[in-house]
């Protein structure tokens, strides 16, 4: 059979996000495979430069939908870096648990979505209702459900509600319970092991060769490469958490470390109301009126670390009110484009999808 | 934490100072180090910072200094094992945007090239799959991310505004008639 | 009886199909619902699904896309006119099992000339793959078949099934035979993981991608029919049929159910990984099947 | 089953579609045509079947409505895989211009009687992202919008409130988005024309 073109998105029920990968196909295996992105391009890094300081946090969080709050994070950071503030002790804690939470939420919808390529829609089906369950934490914490707002330069915006502490244990010790079901379900599933297990494979030198960060990288160095341990924001060097490591990085040892992730988080989340002190949650990081907010003259750069690996924004302040430059480095930038056209030929047809859900990629975040 | 770091960059400053006299330290943030190079020194310091530990290309970003008349690529490497990420800034002319491509050094700088090419017009020598068109289909306009670009004036032009004429009253509400 | 009436039994025959296994995909969908922790669609669903592909405005892709929809509709409905349910016969002598095996290939190839003239690549690749998967699963069933008919010495369905009424079901006699049918019949009807063929997010549902319409309804009604005759032969041929209607409902909505929620908790497999599957494990049981009814009719003389 | 009268907090979303005068003798053929198109807006309002595109960011909240949260299957609507066999399309949230070309591609390849939803304030007057260089303002100029869901994004109570709302507008025979388009064509291809150019298909290879 001759080679037969196919486009893989952007209206495709495998693809996650609107995105279109043009592939080369012969038989059953891909031959040549090329990401066309730009269906979810807004323009963000213009639309940045055109909004005071403040009114950039309503704009940030769109950049990655299925994980907003790193957006709001990186943002605070740099600008905290800027601005030179030391924002208060509760902050820091409050922040690590909203971006835990987030990062639980990120993590259960990339599992959930293994259900697509894989043909598992039970997985997604009791994924996407535990998401729900987040999200209303989050809806009771920041007032909605999906972009909050809520970490912002100086801090976070207020302080928790009332008994959240609780509300937000307990839900967590359920879902914990309830844990190995997951387990048994998608990671024991032998019909889900024949479609993972030694396919898609991610060799240490193609980590380096594309510069995948993130799960794909830990998985196949084998070393703590963490944004979180090697160079700790927040305050996670005071808390104890591991990072799951391997050094054989097929489709199965990613997804299966996503869910360990997600313990790991819970783990924190825990020590972090733990180790909260009282206190104020927000400083101001100018004077003034917070729309008009002028920063120091710099640049900085500001990481933290995603679902999916190193995400960072380059921040450029002139003195102004609005900031000269953010240019964002989304997490699947590297596999999302390079690790496409380069390793996506050679599976086959089937795996496609699949390659494209563990890699993790995010479209949104790679077109901005 | 400064401290703990210092024994790390005391001897990259030293190597840097020594090897190239024309690299200028911009900036020492905590775990940032930010040098000003010169163009043609890019790629001897960008291989001497991949040999010694800053195997990551992070990013490649590009800042345009309309008032100076020059664009600023910034490249961004990361050491993962001792966490000090280097910023290098370069200055290039305006007028003439060209540089050198790093794809040779860093096979992921490929696409960021290309973006910057697609969203500033800076011209990669040597990377010739950075000319295509990447995120914006059929563009008819200078490149988007330039200071003199108002997006604003563009998207009036461009697109067709929905119209209110907002009634007050009983039957309130904006209006919906289609134009 | 003359011809007449049998032409009216068996349309009546295939509209009782139709309407019976409408009806089950329906109640399927609930259960599967309920394993997924939700409350599903109503029983009746597939009938309104059918009745707005039914009212919809749809296109063509030339004469062959329709007339080999046509061929597989009358390809099920003639098949489904010879299936024999609880005791009813519609052509005395014709229930033949063989008769229904090559009536039941028009419909495949019916369907395999309608989507493969779509001109849509997914569509080609689907039927390649659905080809595929039927010489996968066919193997092991037709030696297993062979075997039961050689075990009965008939190769009559409505014998067949009073038979078992005297010596048991057939599960009794070849257990490992029943398990493979089972395997083959899940991938008869599609349900993961030898979904392969139709593979929503992969080949975006595969043959069907070019079908809207009237043509997708069409197709529709021509699917349920062939997993009536599907499941029906199967149930007459392993489980003892049904001596009354209800007993035979019974039976068809257990293999139906019990099938298509095996399928909600598994995975699909590549297509390469359906066919190794089904050379190894149906085809190594069968032969160890066949060879130990060998010997138990050889001890019996 | 006379349904009770209540009034509706929503407008309907007006097409200014004139409803031409039929001078009423015996059954006509239009009139039989009319009483079957009632029974068959009750199958087609309940057997909805969805494109499974996600155009924009309001998709994230797609996916709970989907599963057993809220469980969309109740009403009858599924995704579907392909633009042939869905009915409605959903415009989740802004649309770029880029994904506006693969949206009229995908429209026009569904078909009729087919329904669009729009998603979030992205899709009325360009939102957030009204200056934006990259997103177009107005959806309906290019599309024939049948009901917009509102809020940024849409609460998952908001889409199936929109879906259950869609649900009502097709069984009383509102929903004529699809109409509106065949009949003013020619005005609705001259915008997609100035937005988007001619046909284009796009080959990443360039061969």
């Amino acid at each position: 059979m001759s080679e037969v073109k196919l486009f893989f998105g952007p209206q495709h029920p495998g693809m996650h996000g609107n995105a279109s990968v043009h592939l080369y196909v012969e038989g059953d295996l891909v031959k040549k495979a090329r990401l066309v992105p730009g269906m979810l391009h807004r323009g963000f890094e213009k639309s940045m430069e055109n909004h005071t300081w403040m009114g950039n946090l309503a704009l940030i969080p769109r950049v990655c939908v299925a994980e907003p709050d790193i957006n709001e994070m990186v943002f605070a950071q740099g600008l905290e870096t800027i601005a030179e503030v030391e924002i208060p002790e509760r902050a820091h804690y409050i922040r690590m648990v909203i971006m835990e939470m987030t990062r639980i939420l990120a993590h259960m919808m990339s599992l959930g979505a293994l259900a697509s390529p894989t043909g598992l829609y039970t997985a997604n089906q009791w994924m996407q209702a535990d998401r729900n369950n987040i999200q209303d934490l989050f809806e009771a914490i920041t007032g909605h459900r999906i972009y909050h707002m809520y970490i912002v330069p100086g801090g976070v915006r207020k302080e928790l509600p009332q008994g959240i502490e609780t509300r937000i244990l307990d839900f967590f010790t359920e879902f914990e319970r309830r844990m190995p079901e997951y387990h048994a379900l998608i990671f024991e599933n032998p019909t889900i092991q024949a479609r993972l297990k030694d396919n898609i494979m991610l060799p240490e030198f193609v980590v380096w060769e594309l510069g995948v960060t993130g799960i794909g990288m830990r998985s196949a160095v084998g070393k703590p490469y963490d944004v979180r341990k090697v160079t700790p924001y927040a305050r996670y060097d005071k808390v104890d958490f591991e990072v799951p490591v391997a050094t054989y990085s097929d489709a199965y040892t990613r997804s299966v470390m996503k869910y360990y992730e997600i313990k790991e988080s819970i783990r924190i989340i825990r020590q972090a109301f733990d180790m909260m002190p009282q206190g104020k949650v927000n400083v101001k990081i100018a004077p003034g009126n917070a729309l008009k907010w002028t920063l120091p003259k710099g640049q900085t750069y500001s990481a933290v670390e995603s679902a999916r690996g190193e995400f960072g924004y380059y921040i450029v302040s002139d003195g102004k009110t609005q900031p000269y430059r953010i240019a964002v480095r989304g997490a699947s930038f590297p596999q999302g484009f390079l690790g496409v056209e380069r390793y996506m030929p050679g599976v086959r047809l089937d795996d496609a999808p699949l390659w494209y859900d563990t890699m993790g990629i995010c479209t949104p975040e790679i077109d901005r | 934490m400064t401290n703990s770091m210092n024994n790390v960059k005391a001897p990259l400053l030293a190597q840097i100072g020594a090897l190239f006299p024309e690299v200028r330290l911009k900036k020492d943030r905590d775990r940032e180090i930010t040098f000003e190079v010169q163009p043609r020194d890019l790629h001897q310091v960008l291989t001497y910072l991949k040999n010694a530990g800053w195997r990551q290309l992070s990013m490649i970003s590009c800042v345009d200094w309309i008032e100076d008349g020059q664009f600023e690529l910034v490249y961004n490497v990361f050491d993962w094992t001792q966490g000090l990420r280097v910023l290098l800034s370069m200055k290039i002319d305006r007028g003439e945007a060209q540089a050198m491509t790093i794809i040779n050094l860093f096979d992921g700088a490929m696409y960021y090239e290309r973006e910057i090419h697609e969203f500033f017009g800076v011209v990669f020598l040597g990377n010739e799959d950075a000319l295509k068109s990447l995120f914006l289909e059929r563009w008819d306009d200078i490149p988007p991310l330039r200071k003199d670009f108002d997006s604003r004036a563009y998207s009036d032009k461009k697109y067709v505004k929905r119209f209110y004429d907002p009634v007050y009253g009983p039957q309130g509400g904006a209006s919906f008639e289609r134009s | 009886m003359n011809a007449l009436q049998s032409i009216g039994t068996g349309l009546g025959m295939a509209l009782f199909g139709w309407l019976l296994q409408t009806t089950i995909s329906g109640v399927t969908r609930k259960v599967i619902a309920r394993i997924q922790k939700r409350r599903g669609p109503v029983w009746y669903q597939n009938f309104r699904d059918i009745m707005k592909l039914l009212n919809k405005r749809s296109v063509t892709h030339g004469w062959a896309f329709d007339f080999g929809l046509l061929v597989a509709l009358a390809g099920a409905i003639g098949t489904a006119m010879f299936m024999p349910v609880a005791g009813i016969v519609a052509f005395k002598g014709f229930d033949n099992f063989f008769m229904i095996i090559y009536l039941a290939a028009l419909g495949v190839f019916g369907r395999a000339l309608s989507s493969g003239s779509s001109g849509n690549p997914l569509a080609t690749i689907g039927v390649m793959r659905g080809l595929t998967q039927n010489i996968g699963y066919k193997v092991p069933y037709m030696l297993l078949v062979i075997a039961l008919i050689s075990y009965y010495r008939t190769s009559s369905i409505s014998e067949i099934v009073e038979l078992q009424r005297v010596s048991g079901w057939s599960v009794l006699v070849m257990p490992l035979g029943f398990v493979v049918a089972f395997i083959s019949l899940h991938g008869m009807l599609g349900k993961k993981p030898f979904d392969t063929y139709l593979a929503p997010a992969e080949i975006a549902s595969g043959p069907l991608v070019e079908y809207g319409g009237k043509q997708l309804g069409i197709l529709m009604i021509a699917h349920e029919l062939s997993v009536f005759i599907e499941v029906s032969l199967f149930v007459n041929l392993f489980l003892g049929g049904g001596a009354t209607l209800p007993e035979f409902l019974l039976k068809y909505a257990f293999i139906y159910i019990l099938s298509s929620s095996l399928g909600a908790v598994m995975g699909r497999f590549r297509i390469e990984q359906v066919v190794r599957f089904y050379y190894k494990v149906p085809i190594a049981l069968t032969i160890v099947q066949i060879l130990m009814l060998a010997v138990m009719r050889g001890g019996v003389r | 089953m006379p349904k009770k009268e209540r009034p509706s907090r929503f407008h309907p979303v007006s097409h200014t579609m004139q409803t031409v005068e039929v001078p009423t003798e015996k059954i006509s053929p239009q009139e039989q045509a009319e009483a079957w198109e009632k029974i068959a807006h009750y199958f087609r309002a309940n057997s909805l079947w969805m494109l499974n595109y996600c155009t924009g960011c309001c998709a994230i909240e797609l996916p709970l409505v989907m599963t057993s949260q809220y469980d969309m299957e109740r009403l009858g609507m599924m995704p579907m895989a392909t633009p042939r066999q869905a009915d409605i399309l959903l415009v989740t949230g802004y649309a770029s211009l880029k994904t506006l070309r693969r949206l009229i591609y995908t429209y026009e390849q569904m078909g009729t009687p087919k329904y669009v939803v729009a998603f979030g304030p992205c899709a009325v007057n360009g939102g957030i992202y009204h200056d934006a260089y990259a997103v177009l303002n107005r959806l309906d100029l290019y599309l024939p919008v049948d009901l917009y869901i509102a809020g940024c994004m849409p609460k998952p109570e908001a889409v199936m409130n929109g879906f259950k709302r869609l649900i009502e507008l097709i069984e009383s025979g509102q929903a004529t988005g699809w109409k509106d388009y065949e009949r003013r064509f020619d005005w609705y291809k001259s915008n997609q024309l100035e937005a988007v150019g001619e046909v284009y298909i796009h080959d990443e290879f360039h061969e």
